[in-house]
């Protein structure tokens, strides 16, 4: 009776980010993937999931996929339209549960690089900056990263370091500053999701995405990752979820097409 | 106030609070007095060559961008940008030699359209020099301790990163918890250019839809160009007191400009108009591009409403709207594979 | 960070930031639930007695009153009150024995009306202490600060007085301009009252006229109850979301009270009842007078309603309508020679 | 021709508060007296003067006299109805060019008492506190206090020093961290005018009311005050300003109609 469901990675990632979000938590939301994550988490197992954009936008009904966290789509119906300051203050207060990044680089502690590749001054690359990373990475409560993984970017240190992970090992958040109890909590990338040791706080392999073999992990990961003895497979994606992000969220394909 | 740590980044558009009073109560008029002006004429009266420009709104949402054209077209030079989530406006700047300085928290990047190809290459080849980095929260506050009339404000951001290493915040103790702590200095833009919805002559402005970064911004400009897609009578702002967002004492100039944030976004009135967006993204992919889109669509044309002509007139404008509203599909050709 | 000079003031519902971020994760809900209960649960539930208060609006301007007199009704004691430009909310809470305590900004006073007999009587008998002094600016900052989720905010206020001195205030020397400056610590009171013209049924608000300091005071509260002159459909609030200017997620109770700011100013929708502060000022000049008062109109009824009509019922209710509308003429006997 | 006008002390006092402010300025109000003074001077010379609440009201069309700087009065059809943060924010930033205060007691450097009478924790009289004081006195450019005069209001010491003046004399303002170049700028009383003299920062005659001698000031002053050789007589209300005070602006009389 088992029909085989095609998906692709993205479609995959979406749904894997979707589930680790719990029902009646607030989420500070980026541009692309997390929004989509978010969306079919509202319309699946979390439908009183806040989802809060940091230009303004709090609890909006969202009609299509929005290109910016700033456009008017993020703020459709919304519970209120307010500003970059509002977010913000109250992810400093605490009221804000999951924050969604993405990454260029990220090492063994989650600590994230989206600035520059190569030195900050004569750059190989130069990438956007922080945006609202290092924000939402300082300011939620669990912060969930959504990336790809091989060797260039899961790497032994960054190039620069945008967004704080746990930055040197356990305490280090805590003692520059950084609000107590926060930090890392999911890397999503298109191999598998990976946790962080609660002791340590360095990354470990919590489950690989279905055909995904801890060798393949491994030869994609710069870092030592930790892994457990006990690995398991990610769900798939339901048809259901499919549905829901090809006809609902994403009809257009500007995100979840790109895989 | 012991300093445990530094940023090497530099200070920008800081003033010490008197130094800024003092040039509020030189340059700032408390009379209402009618303010319109053609945008020429506001460009020209306030952009000056070196200065700290910052612009309203966020990405390609609300932002000034006829001012950005205008300010092409008069072919300023050596700016510094306040790259608080710049998307086109700060691509375009930089791409057409205005812009050589910037301060970073999301810039050279086009959102979910991808990377900015015309000022990532300026930044690589050095032609543009990133000053100091800071995040958007950074920038918001920074703004907000200028619009406070303070030194600095304090916040738990930034804190254990090359962010802040490069940025010009500075971390101290904080007497009350004895934590560690973030100090953000106050920036106070030369100018900055805000688009919104509807004022009057005087400059009392309405904004529908998020304040982004724009009620701290506009007490932390010196001079403030306010482009509104409407000028509307003064008893209309009067009947709703609340509604008003920036009062008329911090502007300096109201230019109507109807369409003015195109090809971005303008809440409730046009979605950003993607057709224009890729048409740019793939010109700019070489200096050849550039100079083609900034021919035929900024020197070769008079001002905004040749432009508007040109990205396809009232049908253009008429389908934005259209997207805007839900009630047409949007067209973004760079999203195709 | 050097301390410079420190206010010997008690240091009141400041909270490290780190604690309060973790009330915050355990206490507060982020989901959209259906928070209408009764005045008298509200208070009953959320008013601890030795809780830090503060009051939403200004003076006797949009303070929910209703919430003071079911404080009072309900006998809670030893509250400690923040008197931020507080008038009559203050003066009968004093008097009535619920209040011992004050943060200090504008109290014992009635604004144009004078002083106010009963809260002077008891600060100058020893029965209420004021634990600390600030100015009107600095508690706005005091609640800025913990909106912020900030130990501190820095302020060039109250430097160089008593007002200081008296305060919990610090003064450092600011490593920005090397000049000194003032930090207010943040102030997170563990319960306040903020009545507001509407709200949906989840606590989205929407206030018309002057926020005075209830944008930052709904975010820096512990628990928040909103009163409300009507709870209107969600629709309505999610079609003009820029209005909202309290989220859902800060409010802990939607108590839906017609007429609650009166004897004070509800903007737009009545004016305060003058001969009503006027029976208060003439009969408060006396215990005797105080108890009377009490007895009549917070004891002898059972809820507010039976107060409403108590003061005159709609006659008196339609009138203050008119008078807010300039449609007629003020009467206040305390005004009277 | 000319005719004797009546008036009362309150009246002469809005009167000569009023002719302080000046066109095209700011200034921010407190109750009373300050509200009739600046409504009075939009009403004759300073059309254009811009009156702020410090609860949030910004250049309203005050339609009758508020009972407090916060009720609706004070932001009726105004060019902007915001917070006391706005308001705040915008004096220290440098845009209030007046502020009016009340005092109880004052001293030959302008600082004020509206705190206590007696000491702070056993008071002989409590007052309301500093209320909008401190802030006023602090940020605003210029400050004007209207105040009655007697020895026991004109004290060499204030009990308790609510609002700075020129706090220990020159200097002392910045020195303590106050926005430089602020300060008393004059006191109006019910027997003249007083402003502050540039060198010293003491408080010196400037003129007297109509009516008043010397002697009079003196005696009702606590402290050793400059009075220069050439002190003019205070210009009485004219006709016409009587006319705005008693039927625009305080009808009822709640303010003037006390003296």
């Amino acid at each position: 009776m088992e029909k085989k469901v095609e998906y692709n990675t993205t479609e995959l990632m979406a749904c894997a980010a979707s589930k680790i979000l719990e029902d009646g938590k607030s989420v500070f939301v980026g541009t692309g993937l997390p929004i989509i994550a978010s969306a079919l988490a509202q319309k699946t197992h979390a439908p009183n999931l806040l989802i809060v954009f940091e230009a303004g936008g709090v609890g909006p009904r969202i009609p299509m996929l929005p290109i910016s966290v700033g456009d008017s789509r993020t703020f459709y119906k919304a519970a209120m339209a307010t500003s970059m300051d509002y977010i913000m203050s109250t992810a400093q207060l605490g009221y804000m549960d999951y924050g969604f990044l993405g990454a260029a680089q990220i090492d063994m502690y989650g600590n994230i690089n989206t600035t520059v590749i190569g030195s900050h001054d004569r750059p190989k690359a130069r990438l956007p900056g922080s945006g609202g990373a290092n924000d939402g990475g300082s300011l939620c409560w669990k912060t969930i990263i959504l990336m790809g993984q091989d060797t260039r970017r899961f790497v032994e240190k960054v190039d620069f370091l945008t967004t704080p992970g746990y930055l040197t090992g356990p305490g280090a958040r805590e003692k520059v500053g950084l609000p107590a109890g926060t930090g890392p909590y999911r890397v999503v990338t298109q191999l598998g999701i990976m946790g962080f040791d609660d002791k340590s706080k360095r990354m470990k392999l919590l489950s690989v995405h279905p055909g995904v073999t801890l060798e393949q992990v491994r030869a994609n990961t710069g870092f030592d990752l930790i892994i457990p003895e006990k690995v398991t497979v990610t769900k798939p994606p339901t048809e259901k979820e499919l549905k829901i992000l090809r006809t609902e969220i994403d009809p257009a394909g500007m995100v979840i097409g790109k895989s | 106030m012991d300093v445990l740590e530094e940023g090497k980044g530099e200070l920008l558009a800081w003033h010490d609070p008197d130094e800024h009073r003092n040039w509020i109560l030189e340059n700032k008029s408390r009379s209402l007095e009618d303010k319109r002006m053609g945008l020429k004429e506001a460009v020209d009266k306030f952009v000056q060559d070196d200065n700290y420009i910052a612009m309203g709104g966020f990405g390609h949402i609300r932002v000034s961008m006829a001012s950005i054209y205008e300010m092409i077209r008069q072919r300023k030079q050596n700016l510094i940008m306040a790259g608080k989530t710049a998307v086109h406006d700060i691509d375009i700047l930089i791409a057409s030699g205005c812009v050589n300085r910037v301060e970073v928290a999301y810039s050279f990047g086009h959102e979910l359209r991808g990377l900015s190809p015309a000022s990532r290459r300026a930044v690589e080849e050095g032609t543009v020099k990133v000053l100091a980095e800071i995040s958007n929260a950074g920038f918001q506050w920074r703004f907000k301790a200028a619009a406070m009339g303070l030194p600095f404000i304090p916040t738990r951001v930034m804190l254990g990163t090359d962010t802040f290493k490069y940025s010009s915040a500075k971390v101290v103790k904080d007497p009350f918890s004895g934590k560690p702590i973030c100090l953000l200095p106050a920036c106070y833009p030369d100018v900055v250019f805000i688009h919104v919805h509807r004022c009057d002559k005087f400059g009392n402005c309405q904004i529908d839809g998020i304040m982004i970064e724009d009620f701290e911004l506009a007490r932390a400009a010196r001079r403030l160009v306010v482009t509104t897609e409407e000028i509307i009578d003064e008893e209309r702002i009067r009947n709703a007191p609340w509604r008003t967002v920036i009062p008329f004492y911090l502007v300096d100039a109201v230019v109507e400009v109807p369409y003015g944030s195109h090809p971005g976004n303008m809440p409730y009135l046009y979605y950003s108009d993607e057709e224009h967006m890729a048409e740019w993204l793939k010109l700019s992919r070489s200096p050849e591009g550039v100079k083609q889109y900034l021919e035929n669509y900024v020197y070769g044309v008079k001002n905004f409403e040749e432009y508007l002509e040109l990205i396809g007139g009232v049908k253009k404008l008429n389908y934005l709207k259209q997207v805007e509203q839900l009630r047409a599909p949007l067209k973004a050709p760079w999203a195709e594979r």
